[in-house]
């Protein structure tokens, strides 16, 4: 099923190129979403707050380290998965 | 493959619809996210009443005020992290 | 990139109201999950209570005024964000 | 343009399948929704035991009736407002 | 409109294949968050334990008897509907 | 219509795409997934500090492996389910 013609290939490389923009969309509206949710709670203004300010930033950098741990972890778990399944199936 | 979107060829009709949808989709959703997160910060759940109170009402005001300035400052913090890192490169950026 | 030819002008219209009948589900059916949630808690009867009733009577009308308002105020702060951008780019 | 559906000419093969296809998407949402809803509601989430208890099987089938009850008269509130709001116009509808 | 030509079902039929196969992953996806968001809370060893392995057990069995019984309200239901429906309007 | 995936005859370009697509979905769904429970679990969401803690950390790693093997878990226990039901029934299965 992975022998995929070179235009084939090329097909699919567009078509991840699409997937990624959109993953980073959703990974861009999530960490708004979070780090808001966590930090903004004061409505008495319509600016935010040094403090909220603050929070958020620390929020961004946490969620991006976040991000990079666990998906470091992702890919040595699912290359093990996925090595262990070979072995059942041969 | 070029750093500044399509480079030097014409896009066809397809990307430039998609381009334009893309952004609209994007719009889109923002305009989803902050209408669930402001009426979960500022609308009472019990719907005693079916008017918004006056305190409601402002309230939704600001909340809305403020997503837009955290999502503008959270882009730009993006941005300037991806660029430490990736030094000059262009192209694709985390702007709305 | 915004100049499009007719046919292409015709095909994003197409799209757009697909977009919105989408978008318009979207927003029905996170009325009623967002309502009935709120509204329902007694399950002695399969019937819905007077009480229930007018709780999702009021939800559905405040959250379109909600609504409403909400999309005001993004439209607003949304092209002066354009602008802003806008200002800064040139 | 029209305000009945595909108006006065024959929809395309495209048209009719979309249409099918959204009206089963779109009951495929309610019962997803649904099941998230009444399962959050009903069901012990401590998860002691793996057999649904007899209350709450009762309480799904309760929590069903109720949740179809409540989508029938969001969809017919929406309906008559905007109604009231549009005058006339026909076409689209809030109905499943 | 549900008067369908042949090759119109047939491609009907593909797609609805491919929607039940996304429906079917969207299901175990969420079997897969809401056993684990209640059964794992512990997070001083990598592997799960005994009580963990059990309750994720006894929940995916619950999980699935919901579903079906759901499944079987929920047919119904909508039968009834659209029953009433047509009723109305002829 | 086979039990055997595409059965006999040779995919179409389109299916071999779509396959190798959804694979990949799938796994970025899972991501996804991970990573939205792992950080509610172990994160502190006062974000007081803007670095990962230690316990943080070390929570994040064997989440993740909790993760795994539950997912693992659940998929087996799907796939005897579905066997003891089915009968003899292949093709589609379970498994990531």
């Amino acid at each position: 099923m992975d022998n995929l013609t070179k235009s084939e290939q090329q097909e699919l490389e567009t078509r991840l190129q699409k997937r990624q923009v959109k993953e980073f969309m959703t990974l861009f509206g999530g960490l708004v979403d979070n780090c808001f949710t966590a930090c903004v709670d004061d409505f008495t203004s319509k600016a935010l707050s040094g403090r909220e300010n603050g929070c958020i930033s620390r929020c961004v950098i946490k969620s991006m380290a976040t991000q990079t741990r666990l998906s470091e972890r992702f890919a040595e778990l699912n290359q093990s998965m996925t090595a262990e399944m070979q072995n059942k199936r041969f | 493959m070029s750093m500044f979107g399509f480079g030097a060829r014409q896009p066809t009709s397809a990307e430039k619809i998609a381009a334009v949808e893309n952004e609209l989709k994007m719009i889109a959703t923002m305009h989803a996210r902050m209408t669930k997160i402001c009426s979960q910060k500022c609308i009472d759940a019990t719907y005693r009443e079916g008017d918004l109170a006056k305190g409601e009402a402002v309230c939704l005001d600001r909340c809305s005020a403020k997503f837009f300035e955290a999502h503008q400052k959270i882009s730009d913090q993006l941005q300037s992290q991806s660029q430490a890192m990736a030094g000059a490169g262009g192209g694709g950026g985390f702007g709305i």
